[in-house]
C-alpha cells in the first residue's frame, strides 16, 4: 500500500478514535456522577484519536527511513560471494544495479543471472516489508486505540494530553525555519570546501578582480585548462553594497515620508486606498522592474546625466538601485506606517502640550520613537536589496569591477551566482563552485547585518520602553 | 511511475527541442508531450549525471560536446549509456540597430575592440580604441560597445573560440608569446565598460541595442531572420550569414548542437525512444521542417541517418 | 480622605450661614468673588464627542496665580474640560467644542490664533506620565530648544537644573540626567513631566489627575511643589481625591454628568456645600 | 522665570490685549520659521505619497499600454468543408460491454492516430481559396500556407475527435492567423521597410491587407491565451492556461503550507518559547532567512525535496514547498509582530474564565491576529507569486506544453512563462504577450490579495 | 502580614475575645474572628517581581460567602495580592510566589493542581474592563461552552440572561446581544466582565477596583450586584475607594507598602483603626 493511502486510511481511524472516546467519555461521566470530568467530551475524544495515530505514523516515518537500508543490506548479504570477487566491483555500484533492476530500470550489458536473482529478491523483500508495515501499523493503531479507550477517566487529563501535542507541533514548526537555515548552510558547505581547495581563501576573500573566465574556453587547445582566472570577491561586494545603498537612499527617505504622511496627516480614508495601492509595488515581478531600468529609467538617467554634464551609463549601479527602490518602497512605508501608528498618543499629547507643531513632534519624538521598528523595517528593505537578483541582471550592467561610481556599471553577488550555477561551466570547476562560497559568503554577511540590527535594536528597546 | 519524457538543457537548443515536443505530442496520442527545461548547457549535463531513476532526466540538451569529466561523473553516478544525438548547427551573428552604421567585421576587429591589452609595434598595450574607426578606417564612426553573450552561455565558447582567439592570433607579437600564455592575454577583456556580458537571453541584447544606439551585439541567427525590421547584420571576413553559408563552412562562427539520452531509461519511460527518433526525423528536423523553419541549419541526410542508427543500437559514449 | 462616616454634619443651617443668593445658583455659578486677576474666562463652554455632547455649557473663570481644582465622579467631564483649556481636544478627531474661552481677553478658539503658542501658554501635565524616551535632560531640554528659549550650553544647563530643582527632582537625578527618562519610578516620572512643562515658562499650568498614580510620599511632594508654583504659575488641577483637592486647591470646581454644579472657595465647598448633589459626592454618598 | 505682565486688565472681556511675556516673546519670533518648517515638512510627506502613487502609475500604465493589445489577436474566418475525401477515417469506437477499459482505450488511441494522419492543413487551403482563388496555386503554396497559423489544424482535428459527425458538413470557423501576420496588422512593423527586412512575402502581405478590408481577417478576443498552454511551433496559439494553473497549484501550497506552519512558528515563539539566547538565535535566524538570494532556496530545493526525498522535478508540489520555505519568515515576522500588539488583557480574561493558555490563545488571540497574518500572507505570496529565481533549478524554466491536473504533474509557472516568453525572437509579438501574461499574474496576485484583504477587513470590523 | 511593627495594638483583651490562641499570635495575627467557614488560607505569602519583593510575608483568611475589600495606596501589593488568589500571577514571567495558599484545604500552588480548573472556580474581573472582542452573547456564553456548563443552546440561552441579569445589564442590551461587547460604555463593558465571570458560576469572585472607572450610577448597580452575588460566591474586592470599601464590604484589609497592615470588620476599621497607618490612610492625610 502507497503512504498516502495509508496516511489516509490514518486519519479514517483518526475520526473513529474522536467518536468512541467522545461516546466513552459520556458514558464514563454517567457512571461516575459524583465526580467531575477533568476535561470535556470532545478532548478525550482528540486523546483517543490521537493515540491511534501517531504512534503509528512515528512506525510509518520510522519504516520509511529505515527500510531501504535494511533491504539492501539484507540483499547485499545474499549474494554471491564469488560473483563479486570475479566483478571485482565496488559493492557500492552492483547495489545500484541491482535496484535500477528491481525498479525496472535498465542496466549497462545484460544483466548478470545472479544481478536479476537479487533483483527479484529485492523486489519481493519490498512488497513483503509494504505488507509488514501495512500490518504492524494496523496493531500499533488499535493497540493505542484501546489503550487510551480503556484509560478514560474522570481525573484523566485529555485535555493536558492534546494541548502537550499541540505544543510539540508548534514547535516541529517552528524548527522548521532552523533545519532551513541547516539545510542551506549544509547544501553550501561541501561545495564551498571544495571550492576552496582550488582557490585560496585569501585570494578569494581580498581579491580585487573578478574574472572567473570559462572553465573550459579553448578546451582543444588544452593550454586553458590550467587557467583559472581570478575570483576575487571585493568586486561583487561592492556592487552589491553600491547598488543596496543607492536602493536604500531612494526608497528609505521616500518610504519614511510616505509613512509619515499616511499616519500622521492623511485622512483615514486617503490612508487606507493609497496603502494598499503603493503595497502593490512589492508584488510587481522583479524581471517586469528589470525590463522598466533597462528601456525606460536607463536611457532617461543617461539623457538627464548627459544634459547636466555627467556621463551617466544607461545600465549602471544608480539604474538598478533606483529601480530597485522603487520595487522596495512598500516594505519602508507600510512596515513604519503600522509602527508609527503604534507610537502610542500620550507622547505625541506631551509633545503637543508643550508647544511642538506637528513636525516637530514627529521628527523629535515620534521617529525616535519608532525608531526600532523602523531599523526592522528598514533591516527587512535591505535584505530584499541584497537578495534581489533580477533587476541587477538587467539593470547594473553586469560587470563587476572594483568601483565606487555609481554611474558606472557593477555587477552583484546574487547575478553572479545565478551566471555560475546556471552557466555553461563544468559542475566540478571553481567557476561553478564558486557560487556556493558566494552563496555562504552573503548568508554570513547577511547574518552578521541581522545580529548587528538586533543587537542595535536591542539596545533602543530597554532604553525605550 | 513517471511517463512524461523528461528534457533539461542548454537555452539555445531549448526552442528547437520545444517544438520537437510539441509536434512530437500532438503526433503520437499514447505518449504524453515531453517537458522541456532549461537552464543552460551545463545545468542540463548536471542534472543528467545525477543518476538513473524516475526523478533524474531522461535527455540532457547542450550546445557543445559533452566533456570528457562530466562522462566520468555520469558513470559515477551510475549512468553509463549515454547516447549523443547530434541535431543540425546553429550560426552566430554580429548585429547592430538598423539605424547604426554598416558592420564589416574581421576577428581581429572584434579583438582589439574587447581585449584588455593589445599588441601596438610589437609591443603590449592597454587598450586605447574607443571608437571602432581607430582600429579600422572600414568601420563606422561609431563608439565601441560590444554586447557579448555572458559566461553562463555556451554561444560564448564559439564566440571566444572562433573569433576572439581567431583574431587574437593573427598578430605576430601574440604568437610570439608563450604558448601556455596565449589564451590568457587573448581572452583578457577590458573592463571600462565598453564590453557587456550580457547574462540573459538574446532579447536583452536586443533591449540594450536598443537603448543604446551604438551597441554591436552578439544573436543567434535565427534570432536575426525573426527581427531583421530592428536589427542588421555585419558580414564576417567579407560572408554574409546565411543558412547556405554556414552549411557550406565559409562563415565562421558557427557550432554543432546536441542531446543526450539516457540509455537507461530507453524502455522505461514511455515516449522516450520514440521521441528521440522522431527529433531526427526528416519530418522534425529535416529541410523545410518545423524546426528548420525555426531557424536550425539541418544535418544532411546520410548524417541523420547515422544518428538515427545510433539510437535504434543505444549506440553509447 | 474626609471620613464618610461623617457626612451629616452638613445642614440646612449651614448653607443659609454661608449666604449662597438664589441667583448665583442659576448661573451655574460664575464665581468672581476673586481677590485677583482673571486669567482665562469659559462662557457657555460645550463639548461634543461626535454627537454626544460631553460638557453642558460650562461658566467658568480661572484667576491668576490661584490653584484651582476640579472635582468629580468619573466621566463627568473633567478632563475633557481641562484639555478644552489648551486645545488638546483638537487632537481628538470626533471632539468639538463651542461657546467661548478666552486667555488674557483673547479668544483661544480664534482661527487665526497660533495654537503652538498657546500651549507653549498654557501647559500640561497629564494624567498618565508620559516622559519622552529620551534622557532626563533631553526631556526638560526639548521645550526651551523647540522654542529657542535658551541660545548656549550653559543657558539650557540652567534651565534644565532649575526646572527640575522646582520640581523637587533634582537631587534625585542630578547625577543620571544622560540616563532615560523612562527608566524612572511613577512618581518620579509625573515630577519630570512637571518640571517639563514649567520649563518653557508657560502662565497656566494644567494638571490632570497628576498624582492618580501615586504612592503618598510621591504625592506629597507634588502637592508640596504646586503649594510653591502657585507663586509664579496659575494652576488647574484636576482630582478625584477630594483630601488632595482640599489641601492644595485656593478654590474647588464640582463637575457632574458633564455640568459644572458648584465652584467656590475649596473650604467652603468642601465644609458647606451649597447643591445636595456636591455634599453627596464630597460625604463619599458615591464615586 | 516667568515674567508675569503688569497690566491692570480686570475685566477679563476686554479687548486690549494683555502683553506677553518675554519667554513667549520669543516663542512668538520662533514660529513663523517653524510654520514654515511644518508646511514644508508636510509637503515633503505628500510629494512623496505622490510620487509613489505615480510610480505606480507609470508602471501599470507601462504594463498595461504593451499588454492589453495581446489580449485580442487577429483571426481568420474561414468556412471549413470537411471534405470526406480528405477525412478518411474508420468508425469512432465504442466501448464494447466486454471490453476493459485497457483494451479500449487502447484502440482509441489507435483511432485517434489514425485521424492525426489526416491532413488537416488541405481542409484549411480549400477554405483559403475560397477566399484568396490565388491561394490554391502551386507557386503561393508556400505563401497561402502561411496565413493560419500552423497549431489550428490540430483545432479542426480535435474537432472531427469530438465529433465525427461533422464529416461531410461545412462551417464556420475563426482560426487564429500567423504570429506575423498578427504583428504586422497591429501596425508594429514598419510597413514601410523593404521586402528583405520583412518577415511577410509581398504576397502574403497583399492577400493580408486585402482580406482584414474586408473583414475576414479581424481581431478578435483570444481566448486561446487563457485556453491553451504554452506552444512554440505555432505561436499564435501560445497560452497562459499551463503556467496559470501551475501558479495557482504553487500558490495553494504555499498557502496552505507557508501560511499555516508560519503561524504555528510564531504562536509557539512568541507565546510559549522562553525568552533567552536560544529565542534571540532563532529570531535572528528567521530574519536572516528573509534576506537569503531566493535562488539559494532553489540551491535547497533541488537537493532536499527531488534529490532526498524523490519528489518529481518540475512539478509545481515542489516549486511550492521551495516557495513555502522562502515565504516561510515573511509570514512568521508578520503574525510575531501581531502577536505582540495584542493585548494580554484579552489573554488574561480568557485565562481568568478558566481557559488553558492554549484555549486562550486559540480561541480569542488568533482571531484577532487574523488581520496581521493576512498582511503577512499577502506579502508572501505576492513575493512568492512573483518569484522565479529558484524554480530554476528545480526543472520548472521549462515549456511544458499540457495543462497540468494535479501538483504532482509537469508545469511551468506564470513568472517563468514570462521569463520565457520575454525571451522569444518574436519580439514584437511576445513584448505584448509577456506584458499580457504579467497582466494575468498581477490579476492572480489581486484577487488573491483581495481575498485576503477582504478577510482583512472582515476581522478588523469586530475591534 | 498584620504589620509586624505593630502588633501592639493587638490587646491581650481581643485575644481573648476572639478566643485566638497562642500559636494564632505567633503567627502574627490571622483574623478568624468570623461567623463562616475559612474558604481561602493564606500564610506568609511573599510575592517577588525578579529580585523586587512586593508582598512581604502576609496572613489572611477569605471566609465563605463573604465580601472581602483590599485598601491601601497606589502601589502597595494589592492587586499583587488578589491575583496570587488564583494564580493569573503565573503569567507574569518575572513573577514568583512563596508561602502558601489553600483553598477548601487544598494548596493551590500545588504542581499537581490543574490551574485552569481553579481558575474557574476563582473568576476574576480586571481593573480595566477587558471584554472579548466578540458579541455580548459570545462574552457571556465563552465560559459556560469552555467548561460544558450547558449543553442545548437554550440551557447556554438561560445562563447569558440570567448573568446578565444580575449584573444589571440586561435590559440595557438584551436587544442587541449580538453586538460587539468592545461598543458598550465603560461601565457596560465593566458589568459585562462581572456578568462573564459569574456565568460560569465560580465559588470565589476577585474583583480588581471594579468602579475604578465607572459612573456613580454604574458604580451603585455593581455595588448592589456585589451584595446580592455574596449570598452565593465568595467576593475579594480591591478598592481605592474608601467609601466603597464602607459601603459594600464585611471586612477591610489595609495594605500598605507589601504589608497587610490591619484587617477587621469594616466598620471597626473605618471608625476605630487599630494602627495609625491605617488612620492615616483612611482619614485622607495621605493616598
Ligand atoms: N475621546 C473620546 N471619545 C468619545 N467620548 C469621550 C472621549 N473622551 C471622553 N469621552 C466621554 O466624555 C465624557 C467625559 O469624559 P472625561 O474624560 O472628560 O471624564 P473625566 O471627568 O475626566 O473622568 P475621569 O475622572 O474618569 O478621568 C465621558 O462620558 C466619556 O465617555
Ligand atoms: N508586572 C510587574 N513587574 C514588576 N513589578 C510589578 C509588576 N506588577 C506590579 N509590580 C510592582 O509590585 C508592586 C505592587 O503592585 P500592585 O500592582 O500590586 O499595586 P496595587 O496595590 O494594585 O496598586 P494600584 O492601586 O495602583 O493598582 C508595585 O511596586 C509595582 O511596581
Ligand atoms: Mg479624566
Ligand atoms: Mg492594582
Ligand atoms: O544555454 P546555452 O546553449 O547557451 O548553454
Amino acid at each position: 500500500m502507497s503512504n498516502f493511502s495509508l496516511i489516509v486510511l490514518l486519519l479514517a481511524l483518526m475520526a473513529i478514535g474522536y467518536q468512541l472516546g467522545m461516546v466513552r467519555s459520556r458514558r464514563v461521566a454517567t457512571v461516575n456522577p459524583q465526580q467531575k470530568m477533568h476535561s470535556r467530551p470532545h478532548h478525550y475524544g482528540m486523546m483517543v484519536g490521537l493515540w491511534a495515530v501517531i504512534p503509528a505514523f512515528f512506525i510509518l516515518v520510522l519504516w520509511t527511513l529505515l527500510a531501504p537500508g535494511v533491504i539492501s543490506s539484507m540483499v547485499a548479504a545474499q549474494l554471491p560471494a564469488e560473483a563479486l570477487a570475479a566483478e571485482g566491483m565496488n559493492a557500492d555500484v552492483i547495489m545500484r544495479r541491482i535496484s535500477n533492476l528491481a525498479a525496472n530500470f535498465g542496466v549497462v550489458a545484460e544483466a548478470e543471472q545472479w544481478e536479476l536473482a537479487a533483483a527479484a529478491y529485492m523486489q519481493q523483500l519490498k512488497s513483503s516489508s509494504a505488507l509488514l508495515l501495512t500490518g504492524l501499523m494496523a496493531a500499533i493503531a488499535a493497540a493505542g486505540l484501546f489503550f487510551s479507550y480503556n484509560r478514560i477517566q474522570p481525573e484523566l487529563r485529555a485535555r493536558h494530553q492534546i494541548e502537550r501535542t499541540v505544543k510539540t507541533v508548534l514547535i516541529i514548526c517552528s524548527t522548521v525555519a532552523i533545519l532551513t537555515t541547516i539545510g542551506i548552510v549544509l547544501s553550501m558547505v561541501g561545495e564551498t570546501i571544495k571550492f576552496f581547495s582550488f582557490i585560496p581563501p585569501a585570494d578569494f576573500f581580498f581579491g580585487t578582480t573578478w574574472n572567473p573566465r570559462f572553465s573550459t574556453t579553448g578546451v582543444s587547445e588544452g593550454s586553458l585548462t590550467g587557467s583559472q582566472g581570478s575570483f576575487g570577491l571585493l568586486p561583487l561586494l561592492s556592487g552589491t553594497m553600491l547598488v543596496a545603498a543607492i536602493a536604500l537612499l531612494v526608497a528609505i527617505p521616500l518610504g519614511l515620508m510616505v509613512a509619515i504622511y499616511l499616519a500622521e496627516y492623511a485622512p483615514a480614508n486617503f490612508r487606507a486606498t493609497a496603502k494598499p495601492i503603493i503595497e502593490v509595488l512589492a508584488g510587481i515581478p522583479t524581471i517586469v522592474y528589470g525590463f522598466f531600468a533597462l528601456v525606460t529609467v536607463g536611457p532617461f538617467l543617461a539623457d538627464f546625466g548627459a544634459s547636466i554634464g555627467l556621463t551617466i551609463r544607461a545600465t549602471s549601479a544608480l539604474t538598478a538601485g533606483v529601480v530597485m527602490g522603487i520595487m522596495i518602497i512598500p516594505f519602508i512605508s507600510s512596515l513604519s506606517d503600522d509602527i508609527i501608528t503604534q507610537v502610542p498618543k500620550a507622547l505625541r499629547d506631551a509633545s503637543l502640550g508643550l508647544g511642538a507643531t506637528k513636525s516637530e513632534t514627529v521628527r523629535k519624538v515620534v521617529l525616535p520613537a519608532a525608531l526600532p521598528g523602523i531599523v526592522g523595517a528598514v533591516l527587512l528593505a535591505a535584505s530584499r536589496a541584497i537578495g534581489e537578483t533580477m533587476i541587477v541582471v538587467l539593470a547594473a550592467g553586469n560587470s563587476p569591477t572594483l568601483t565606487a561610481n555609481p554611474f558606472e556599471a557593477v555587477s552583484t553577488v546574487t547575478v553572479t551566482i545565478v551566471n555560475q550555477l546556471t552557466g555553461d561551466n563544468d559542475f566540478a570547476s571553481p567557476q561553478s563552485l564558486v557560487a556556493f562560497a558566494l552563496g555562504l559568503t552573503l548568508f554570513v554577511i547577511t547574518l552578521l547585518l541581522n545580529v548587528v540590527a538586533l543587537v542595535i535594536v536591542r539596545k533602543y528597546r530597554e532604553q525605550y520602553e | 511511475n513517471r511517463d512524461t519524457v523528461q528534457v533539461a538543457g542548454s537555452s539555445t537548443v531549448l526552442p528547437f527541442s520545444s517544438i520537437a515536443a510539441e509536434e512530437f505530442g500532438n503526433n503520437f496520442a499514447q505518449f504524453r508531450t515531453p517537458v522541456v527545461g532549461s537552464g543552460g548547457s551545463s545545468g542540463g549535463l548536471r542534472q543528467f549525471c545525477q543518476g538513473v531513476g524516475t526523478n533524474t532526466i531522461d535527455i540532457a540538451n547542450s550546445s557543445r560536446k559533452i566533456r570528457p569529466a562530466e562522462v566520468a561523473a555520469c558513470k559515477e553516478n551510475g549512468v553509463k549509456e549515454i547516447v549523443e544525438v547530434k541535431i543540425g548547427y546553429d550560426g552566430i551573428v554580429f548585429a547592430s540597430r538598423i539605424d547604426a552604421g554598416i558592420f564589416k567585421l574581421k576577428p581581429e576587429h572584434v579583438f582589439l575592440a574587447q581585449a584588455a591589452q593589445v599588441p601596438q609595434n610589437g609591443k603590449m598595450v592597454a587598450n586605447p580604441y574607443t571608437n571602432w574607426q581607430q582600429i579600422d578606417k572600414s568601420l563606422p564612426d561609431q563608439t565601441i560597445l560590444l554586447a557579448i553573450p555572458g559566461s553562463n552561455h555556451g554561444t560564448r565558447e564559439v564566440y571566444e573560440e572562433k573569433v576572439i582567439i581567431d583574431g587574437c592570433k593573427s598578430f605576430a607579437e601574440v604568437q610570439a608569446l608563450p604558448k601556455a600564455e596565449q589564451n590568457n592575454f587573448c581572452l583578457a577583456m577590458r573592463t571600462d565598460g565598453s564590453v557587456v556580458e550580457i547574462a540573459g537571453d538574446y532579447t536583452e541584447t536586443l533591449a540594450r541595442l536598443q537603448a543604446q544606439k551604438n551597441a554591436v551585439g552578439v544573436f543567434g541567427l535565427s534570432f536575426y531572420e525573426a527581427n531583421r525590421d530592428r536589427i542588421k547584420v555585419a558580414t564576417v571576413n567579407g560572408v554574409e550569414p546565411t543558412v547556405d553559408n554556414i552549411i557550406d563552412g565559409v562563415y565562421p562562427v558557427s557550432r554543432p548542437l546536441f542531446f543526450y539520452v539516457k540509455g537507461e531509461h530507453i524502455g522505461v519511460i514511455p515516449g522516450l525512444k520514440e521521441f528521440a527518433e522522431y527529433f531526427v526525423s526528416d519530418a522534425a528536423s529535416g529541410f523545410g521542417s518545423p524546426l528548420e523553419a525555426a531557424g536550425l541549419i539541418p544535418l544532411d541526410d546520410d548524417e541523420r541517418a547515422t544518428i538515427l542508427a545510433n539510437i535504434r543500437a543505444k549506440k553509447s559514449l | 480622605m474626609n471620613n464618610p462616616a461623617k457626612p451629616r454634619i452638613l445642614t440646612e443651617q449651614d448653607v443659609t450661614l454661608h449666604g449662597v443668593t438664589k441667583a448665583d445658583l442659576a448661573m451655574t455659578a460664575i464665581e468672581t468673588n476673586s481677590s485677583g486677576k482673571v486669567k482665562m474666562t469659559a462662557r457657555d463652554v460645550k463639548v461634543f464627542y461626535g454627537d454626544n455632547e460631553a460638557i453642558h455649557g460650562v461658566n467658568l473663570d480661572v484667576i491668576e496665580n490661584e490653584v484651582i481644582a476640579f472635582i468629580g465622579p468619573s466621566g463627568c467631564g473633567k478632563s475633557t474640560f481641562l484639555r478644552c483649556l489648551n486645545r488638546m481636544n483638537d487632537t481628538i478627531d470626533i471632539c468639538r467644542v463651542t461657546g467661548s474661552i478666552k486667555m488674557d481677553g483673547r479668544d483661544i478658539y480664534d482661527p487665526t490664533l497660533d495654537v503652538v503658542q498657546l500651549r507653549a501658554q498654557v501647559g500640561m501635565v497629564f494624567q498618565k506620565p508620559n516622559p519622552f524616551p529620551k534622557s532626563i535632560y533631553e526631556n526638560i531640554a526639548y521645550g526651551p530648544r523647540l522654542h529657542g528659549l535658551a541660545s548656549r550650553k550653559s543657558e539650557l544647563d540652567d534651565v534644565v537644573e532649575s526646572s527640575l530643582r522646582r520640581a523637587g527632582l533634582w537631587n534625585e537625578v542630578k547625577d543620571r540626567l544622560d540616563q532615560p527618562g523612562t527608566g524612572l519610578s511613577g512618581g518620579q516620572q509625573q515630577r519630570l513631566c512637571i518640571a517639563r512643562s514649567i520649563a518653557v515658562s508657560p502662565d497656566v499650568i494644567l494638571m490632570d489627575e497628576p498624582c492618580s498614580a501615586l504612592d503618598p510620599i510621591a504625592t506629597s511632594i507634588i502637592e508640596e511643589l504646586i503649594d510653591e508654583l502657585k507663586q509664579n504659575f496659575t494652576i488647574v488641577i484636576v482630582t478625584h481625591n477630594m483630601q488632595q483637592a482640599a489641601r492644595v486647591s485656593d478654590r474647588t470646581a464640582f463637575f457632574h454628568l458633564g455640568d459644572l454644579i458648584e465652584i467656590g472657595a475649596t473650604n467652603e465647598v468642601f465644609t458647606n456645600p451649597k447643591n445636595k448633589r456636591t455634599e453627596d459626592y464630597i460625604t463619599g454618598r458615591y464615586g | 522665570m516667568t515674567e508675569m505682565n503688569m497690566t491692570p486688565a480686570n475685566d477679563p472681556a476686554a479687548e486690549n490685549l494683555a502683553p506677553l511675556s518675554k519667554t513667549q516673546q520669543t516663542v512668538a519670533r520662533s514660529l513663523n520659521r517653524r510654520h514654515r518648517q511644518e508646511k514644508l515638512f508636510k509637503g515633503v510627506g505628500l510629494g512623496a505619497v505622490v510620487i509613489s502613487l505615480t510610480l505606480v502609475a507609470i508602471l501599470f500604465i507601462n504594463i498595461f499600454a504593451k499588454g492589453l493589445p495581446a489580449f485580442w489577436q487577429s483571426a481568420i474566418t474561414l468556412e471549413i468543408y470537411f471534405d470526406p475525401e480528405i477525412i478518411q477515417i474508420s468508425e469512432k469506437p465504442v466501448q464494447q460491454p466486454d471490453e476493459t477499459e485497457n483494451a479500449f482505450r487502447q484502440r482509441f488511441i489507435e483511432w485517434q492516430s489514425e485521424v492525426g494522419m489526416v491532413n488537416f492543413n488541405r481542409l484549411i487551403l480549400e477554405g483559403l481559396s475560397n477566399v484568396i482563388p490565388e491561394a490554391s496555386e502551386r507557386k503561393y503554396r508556400r505563401d497561402s500556407a502561411r496565413i493560419v497559423t500552423s497549431g489550428e489544424r490540430y483545432a479542426l482535428r480535435d474537432m472531427v475527435i469530438e465529433n465525427p459527425e461533422i464529416i461531410g458538413q461545412t462551417k464556420t470557423v475563426h482560426l487564429l492567423t500567423d504570429a506575423n501576420i498578427d504583428v504586422w496588422l497591429k501596425g508594429n512593423i514598419d510597413r514601410s521597410l523593404p521586402d528583405a527586412q520583412q518577415q511577410l512575402s509581398p504576397k502574403v502581405r497583399e492577400w493580408v491587407t486585402m482580406l482584414s478590408e474586408q473583414g475576414i481577417i479581424e481581431n478578435r478576443f483570444s481566448f486561446a491565451l487563457f485556453m491553451n498552454p504554452d506552444s512554440r511551433s505555432s505561436l499564435a496559439s501560445a497560452g497562459l492556461a499551463g503556467a496559470f494553473m501551475g501558479s495557482l497549484y504553487m500558490m495553494l501550497v504555499v498557502i496552505f503550507l507557508a501560511v499555516p506552519m508560519g503561524v504555528a512558528a510564531a504562536i509557539y515563539l512568541e507565546e510559549f518559547a522562553p525568552k533567552n539566547k536560544l529565542t534571540d538565535l532563532v529570531e535572528v535566524n528567521i530574519n536572516n532567512l528573509a534576506a537569503v538570494p531566493s535562488i539559494v532556496f532553489g540551491l535547497l530545493g533541488a537537493a532536499v525535496f527531488i534529490g532526498w526525498f524523490k519528489l518529481p522535478m518540475s512539478a509545481p508540489i515542489v516549486g511550492g514547498l521551495v516557495l513555502s520555505l522562502m515565504t516561510l519568515p515573511t509570514v512568521i515576522i508578520a503574525t510575531r509582530s501581531t502577536l505582540k500588539a495584542i493585548p494580554p488583557s484579552i489573554r488574561q480574561a480568557a485565562l481568568g474564565l478558566g481557559a488553558s493558555k492554549m484555549q486562550a490563545i486559540f480561541h480569542h488571540v488568533l482571531p484577532l491576529a487574523v488581520p496581521g497574518i493576512l498582511t503577512g500572507a499577502i506579502l508572501g505570496v505576492a513575493q512568492a507569486l512573483g518569484e522565479a529565481a529558484p524554480l530554476l533549478l528545480i526543472g520548472m524554466k521549462s515549456f511544458v506544453a499540457q495543462v497540468p491536473t494535479g501538483p504532482f504533474e509537469q508545469s511551468t509557472a506564470l513568472p517563468v512563462q514570462i521569463f520565457l516568453w520575454q525571451g522569444n525572437e518574436l519580439r514584437n509579438f511576445f513584448e505584448a504577450r509577456t506584458s499580457a501574461a504579467i497582466i494575468v499574474l498581477l490579476a492572480l496576485m489581486l484577487s488573491l490579495n483581495a481575498l485576503a484583504i477582504w478577510l482583512r477587513k472582515k476581522y478588523e470590523k469586530r475591534w
